[in-house]
């Protein structure tokens, strides 16, 4: 089923940002928050890891349940598992859509990429000396 | 700023009493000297018109709204773009240039000082920072305190010392040159999106009115011993009828200085309205420039509206959303915490439109009707009457009959029964020009004392040679001539260097900001008050030891000292 | 050692009252701050040297060399792309806007990732507005729209809002009213009077309504608008007309979904409307400390706030053409310089994947997702810590940062000064 | 006179070209023409072969042909007055910005802002056109003005943004926010569309297939019969004291 990903700014995700290869960045900013109904019809629980999939890529998450949101709406920290699922369309805008993103979820038992990894799937050159 | 011989230069400079003569002026250091050696380099001026750099004592170039003006508008930006010449650097905007556009076309035309009409102190680091990169005038600011409520609340007490301490504490910290008073009383009424009618109305949040803010602001100046007057921006700009209100204000100026003018009233045009609405409004210049005949405290500026596409700006918040009323267009409004407001929005004066045909007679019939020119300086209130770029052909509407016939035939046909303009014959001369560009300006700035505004051995070297010979034109009949002339300087020399030359900026260039510290009795140091302090720390939104500009936004600067009337013993 | 009254380089709220305590050059103690600021403060990670990708590993470099190799990459572009700058301070931004203009380089800010469509939005209508301290005395109903400031700027609420002292009122707390719009009920909206949850991208449809409302034209608009209750919609309405002074906070939530910067005029359009009513205004809730600075300094200089094209010589500006998102996903960048942001962490995949396949440098203290994507990184002093400057208040006020701590770190400033000396040297205009 | 520029194969075809000077106003003066690769300006004939037969008394004799990559080329025909131009491929943005008369026919799509503040003259695309197509500059004053445009593809987001004049056909479907703040003119879309007309003052629109997501504050005045379809007739944007017309065969509201 096709979900509504918002991305935004959380606290822990901000008490991070000078610290972003860090595992507090790592595992504020790849936490998928979702209503517990959902987690229910995927038939997996809170704390299970998804694949999260958008017309601009794909990324395993690790899922945290929540009544705040509506059933069908998820919803992540703003950061570099975010964007390896925002397209780089704005609509003429300059802004592209980090919000209200359509994405299909499903349970995975793939490992959540560090920050690194990311880099480096699309090209980048870790530095961790 | 090595020397310079400026040679054959044909001369006007009223301050020095000079009308028309054939001088070489010396340079050195940046000031007029008496004599320079052989070693200077020589301009020659070969005979054309040469004046002290123009002063503009009214303008908006610099500071928080400007920029909100030019932030808004990017269709303006575009409409005037050039691209890195020489020394130049890009700059964009027409009504509304950006920092660089200011300074280099202000230079084209000779102008080597401007003053900064409206600062909001709590947003004074602003204007700082723009004023470094208006790098080919020097800057001043006139510090808002129309809504400031340590002021307001020191004569709502009755004591015109602490009003005078508070305005003494704030514009030496925001390193500010003036008092500008905006609406008084309106633009903290505007707080909860009210205004004031007039001089006589009590304010929601005070309990005085305007008349005794304006009465109380000048006599604290005084005290103060500030270079400046007060300078006011009336209530009820731009509403019909609105003449009585400002023939009111001038009414109750005491005449408490006899070296200059007590009240400084701007943007006059914006307030000399008649009729009941907009259907029978007229202009109510006559009855203006008779009171302001009699009253030599006053002095004031035109405000002069031309026709085209324009960016109106003010701190007068309440009268910008009326405006914005009436045409429906953008509408910024940006009110600042316990100081006061401003208003922005995008304004077109077409000759069809009547009212508008109306006000751009009224400006020219101020400066005509007024009889002395130092009483009515050249101002467009740049940009809420038109942009700067227009002085030229404001100069030569005032110095031709013949041209403002001309214009006058392409107005709506109704203005002749609302203004008395075609029956105004008045030609002004030169001298009236250089009075109401330069000289005048200085004066009523209260700096020739620093050196600004004539041309003798002392002064500073801010001169501008346009490429005018006043005895081969008859500026009533070659009106096209005077307007050339204006539009571009064959020389402008800031601090005794030739910054520009026939348009084109040829220096980076450095201002000086010129600011006010008034001596004050530590009695009525708000620095130490403890009542001031809580107040700040309770209402304000930053803390009072951030408040200050630092001595790091001035670069290049001067400040003016003053001895105040303030110590205790003097009752 | 004891500083008070220090501006906090983290967020726009940029409050000025923190206390920091320092023992041999080192922040120990911070007071008054709030949770991010403070980790801010108290961060160790830095990059220690300038650093640059020689044969596929990283190598240590002298800073002349970093700066030689970033000046000859930059001058030697065709497109070459400036971007970051909201986390650092006025006067190295100038130099930034100096630098793009000798380059003919398209130069961008963060803005253009968060409020840009609020400033297409005031491009288009306006923006009735407010320095902070105006609603902190003021207003008696505040509206956080698509925002969360109890997580993203978290003294919001106390400095400015529902719990700061203001001179109009006896109880700070009890005479405000708090309306919140958003997807989910976030942290903010729990202690709102008034929480409305609307479908994702449903912003515009709801602020339409409202307005009709408010022109008292409810009667065209549907009983259920982007799932909330007209009902709903007319108590805020009245709510609105009722207060005396309304103030109107708006975040990422609005700007960045469907509609962009119409939603943003709608808003505007919607305080505009109330205007005649009452007193309103509306802000944004900028992100960065100094973001707004970045939009002063480029619009006092090259007219426009963000997303200049310098390259035909003059200031060019349409966002969604000189944008850094749309230049990058349509790939046209060939050099890229980065300073004082993290694009690695926050742009889309595909723009990132374009920065790491062309030469990219980064200027900042530290090490981020960016550093991967780069030739060269130059550290250098972190502004308002280690260098003073001023930054602008998300409300424009501008405020002086202060330097706390010695440090042997150059200046954004001084390396950007440095790097334009270069490049005119280069260009035969030294 | 015919003029057919050939581009060249470029070494790197994704940097941007701004040709502002490809007009047939600019060919008939013969004026030298000069364009910009990034930041690096120079002669069309350092990037292209430029073949010009027979000769032309104005503007107006002047067609211009565009062969090979143009997808990147920027303001191809802008403030032109007359004549016409030939696009065998895609075009890049500001495609006719600010034209006043004459023709562009462009064979394949067309990137943003295409006819953009447009006064007169023609414009027609056979393949897409991306945003903005019809629509102003920044700041909002008035999009197109005048003239036509036909796309007989689909086209991007707010088309027709600002629009004061002329009338455009889309004979696809549209983006988000088709004719947003719309002030005159007439717009015809033959596909669906959605949140189509926020916020107009007036004008008129017509849309043939599906309206999603229908701006909640519209009266609905009545039906017509127009083309022998039955329509539903809006007035609005009443949030915007606006009485534009907006006509549409099916919609429905995000409730």
């Amino acid at each position: 089923m096709t979900y509504t990903l918002n991305s935004g700014r959380v606290i822990p995700q901000g008490a991070f940002v000078e610290h972003k290869i860090s595992q507090g960045y790592r595992e504020a900013t790849s936490v998928l928050f979702i209503h517990p109904m959902d987690l229910f019809q995927l038939g997996i629980e809170s704390g299970d890891k998804v694949r999260v999939t958008s017309a601009a890529g794909s990324v395993v998450l690790r899922t945290e349940e929540t009544e705040t949101l509506r059933e069908g709406c998820v919803f992540i920290a703003l950061g570099p598992y975010a964007n390896a699922i925002t397209g780089g369309y704005s609509h003429g805008t300059g802004m592209p859509d980090y919000k209200a993103i359509p994405v299909e979820i499903e349970p995975t038992d793939d490992p959540v990429m560090t920050v690194w990894d990311l880099m480096e799937e699309i090209g980048g050159l870790r530095y961790d000396n | 700023m090595g020397e310079i011989l400026l040679k054959n230069a044909w001369v006007i400079d009223p301050i020095s009493g000079i009308n028309g003569e054939m001088m070489d002026i010396a340079m050195d250091g940046g000031r007029i000297v008496e004599y320079v050696s052989d070693k200077a380099d020589v301009i020659d001026a070969e005979g054309f018109l040469t004046l002290p750099g123009g002063i503009d004592s009214h303008t908006h170039t610099s500071g928080t709204k400007v920029n909100f003006g030019r932030y808004m508008s990017p269709e303006d930006m575009r409409a005037g773009r050039t691209p890195k010449k020489g020394a130049m650097h890009v700059t964009s905007g027409y009504s509304v240039p950006t920092t660089y556009g200011n300074s280099y076309k202000y230079s084209a035309l000779g102008y080597t000082s401007l003053v900064e009409g409206a600062m909001a102190p709590l947003e004074a680091r602003h204007t700082h920072e723009e004023f470094a990169f208006t790098p080919l005038q020097d800057s001043f600011a006139n510090v808002l305190f129309d809504g400031n409520w340590g002021m307001l609340g020191a004569i709502e007490e009755g004591d015109i010392k602490r009003a005078a301490a508070i305005i003494a504490w704030t514009i030496s910290a925001v390193k500010g040159f003036a008092v500008k008073l905006t609406n008084p009383g309106g633009t903290e009424a505007w707080g909860f999106g009210k205004n004031v009618s007039c001089i006589n109305q009590t304010m929601p949040r005070f309990d005085i009115t305007p008349t005794e803010i304006i009465r109380s602001a000048i006599e604290a100046n005084e005290l103060l011993h500030l270079p400046h007057s007060v300078h006011l921006h009336c209530n009820n700009l731009g509403t019909p009828g609105n003449y009585t209100c400002t023939l009111g204000t001038f009414d109750i100026v005491p005449d408490l200085n006899d070296t200059r003018q007590t009240l400084y009233a701007t943007h006059v045009q914006f307030h000399s309205y008649g009729g009941s609405g907009w259907s029978d409004f007229c202009s109510k210049s006559e009855p203006i420039a008779q009171k302001v005949n009699m009253r030599p405290q006053i002095v004031i500026d035109m405000g002069q509206v031309m026709f085209g596409r324009t960016t109106t700006m003010t701190a007068d918040g309440p009268m910008e959303f009326n405006l914005y009323r009436l045409h429906h267009d953008k509408w910024s409004n940006h009110d600042v915490e316990l100081e006061t407001g401003s208003g922005i929005i995008p304004v077109n004066y077409r000759k069809k439109n009547l009212v508008n045909s109306i006000m751009w007679a009224i400006g020219l019939e101020l400066a005509l009707l007024v009889e002395n020119p130092w009483q009515c300086l050249l101002a467009t209130d740049n940009p809420n009457g038109a942009p700067f770029v227009k002085y030229p052909e404001v100069i030569a509407l005032l110095m031709s009959k013949k041209y403002r016939d001309a214009e006058f035939a392409t107005v709506h046909q109704d203005t002749g029964k609302r203004v008395p303009l075609p029956a105004i014959d008045r030609e002004l001369t030169w001298h009236d020009i250089a009075v109401m560009t330069r000289a005048g300006q200085a004066r009523a700035l209260g700096i020739t004392g620093v050196g600004k505004g004539y041309l003798l051995p002392g002064a500073e070297a801010d001169i501008a040679v346009y490429p005018i010979r006043v005895d081969d034109i008859d500026p009533a009949q070659q009106y096209e001539e005077v307007i050339k002339g204006f539009s571009q300087t064959e020389y402008t020399i800031k601090r005794g260097r030739v910054v520009s030359r026939r348009g084109d900026a040829l220096v980076h260039g450095e201002n000086t900001t010129f600011w006010v510290k008034p001596n004050v009795p530590s009695e009525y140091d708000m620095t130490h008050d403890e009542r001031f302090k809580e107040h700040f720390e309770r209402y304000y939104s930053i803390r009072m030891s951030n408040y200050p500009v630092q001595e790091e936004y001035l670069h290049r600067n001067y400040c003016i000292r003053t001895e105040t009337d303030l110590s205790t013993t003097h009752d | 050692m004891i500083i008070e009254d220090v501006p906090c380089p983290f967020c726009g709220c940029l409050c000025d009252d923190i206390t920091l305590t320092i023992k041999n050059n080192r922040i120990v103690g911070v007071e008054n701050c709030c949770v991010l600021g403070n980790a801010k403060y108290l961060s160790k990670q830095r990059l220690k040297h300038p650093i640059m990708r020689k044969e596929g590993k990283w190598v240590e470099v002298s800073f002349d060399e970093a700066i030689e190799e970033t000046a000859r990459i930059l001058s030697g572009a065709t497109r070459p792309l400036l971007y970051g700058w909201s986390g650092t301070y006025n006067e190295a931004q100038v130099t930034a806007v100096h630098l793009a203009e000798e380059l003919g380089a398209l130069i961008d800010s963060t803005t253009s990732v968060c409020h840009n469509p609020s400033i297409l939005a005031i491009q288009e209508v306006g923006h009735p507005g407010c320095t902070l301290g105006q609603v902190k005395n003021r207003a008696d109903l505040v509206i956080y729209w698509g925002c969360n400031p109890i997580e993203a700027h978290p003294r919001h609420l106390s400095r400015y809002t529902t719990y700061a002292d203001g001179y109009f009122f006896e109880n700070t707390v009890s005479d405000r009213k708090v309306v919140v719009v958003d997807v989910r009920e976030s942290e903010t909206a729990k202690i709102a009077d008034e929480f409305i949850q609307v479908k994702p991208g449903g912003d515009y449809l709801i602020l339409s309504a409202l307005r009709a409302m408010v022109r008292g034209r409810g009667d065209v608009v549907p009983a259920t608008v982007a799932g909330v209750k007209k009902e709903q919609l007319q108590r805020v309405v009245d709510l609105c007309q009722k207060a005396r002074y309304g103030a109107v906070f708006f975040g990422l939530g609005v700007s960045m979904t469907r509609g962009k910067y119409k939603n943003i005029r709608n808003a505007i359009e919607l305080v505009s409307e109330l205007n005649r009513k009452t007193k309103f205004t509306i802000s944004a809730m900028r992100g960065h400390y100094n973001v707004y600075g970045f939009n002063e300094v480029l619009t006092w200089m090259a007219g426009y706030p963000f997303a200049v094209d310098f390259s035909r010589g003059i200031a060019f500006y349409n966002p969604g053409e000189t944008t850094v998102i749309d230049v990058l996903a349509r790939k046209e960048p060939d050099a890229c310089l980065v300073v004082a942001s993290d694009p690695g962490a926050h742009f889309p995949k595909t723009c990132i994947e374009h920065m790491a396949a062309i030469p990219t440098i980064q200027i900042d203290p530290c090490v981020n997702p960016t550093t991967a994507l780069c030739q060269v990184q130059i550290p250098v002093a972190i502004t308002g810590i280690e260098v003073a400057g001023t930054a602008y208040r998300m409300d424009g006020v501008p405020i002086r940062m202060k330097k706390v701590v010695e440090t042997e770190f150059p200046t954004d400033k001084q390396i950007l000064d440095r790097i334009c000396e270069r490049v005119r040297e280069l260009n035969g205009n030294g | 006179m015919k003029v057919t520029i050939t581009l060249w194969d470029r070494d790197n075809p994704l940097i941007p070209v701004e040709a502002e000077m490809i007009t047939p106003d600019a060919f008939f003066s013969g004026e030298e023409i000069i364009i910009a690769v990034g930041n690096r300006h120079m002669r069309l004939d350092g990037i292209a072969d430029i073949h010009i037969e027979g000769e032309a008394s104005s503007a107006a004799e002047v067609a211009i042909e565009i062969r090979g990559d143009s997808a990147r080329f920027k303001r191809v025909g802008e403030m032109m007055t007359a004549g016409s131009i030939t696009i065998e491929g895609d075009i890049g943005m500001h495609c006719g910005n600010f034209m006043s008369g004459g023709s562009i026919e462009i064979l394949g799509s067309a990137d943003g802002w295409l006819g953009r503040e447009m006064k007169g003259g023609e414009i027609i695309c056979h393949g897409d056109a991306g945003d903005y197509c019809g629509a102003g500059y920044r700041g909002g004053r008035k999009g197109m003005r005048g003239g036509s445009i036909e796309v007989v593809g689909s086209v991007g987001d707010f088309a027709c943004e600002h629009i004061a004049g002329g009338e455009v056909i889309i004979r696809g479907n549209t983006g988000d926010y088709p004719c947003a703040e719309m002030k005159g003119g007439t717009v015809i879309i033959l596909g669906d569309c959605s949140r189509v007309c926020a916020n107009m003052s007036a004008g008129t629109c017509y849309v043939y297939g599906y309206a999603d997501e229908m701006i909640p504050t519209f009266e609905r005045i009545g039906c017509v019969d127009r083309d022998g379809l039955q329509l539903h007739h809006f007035r609005g944007d009443v949030a915007n004291r606006g009485h534009g017309d907006l006509y549409v065969a099916r919609y429905g509201y995000l409730s």
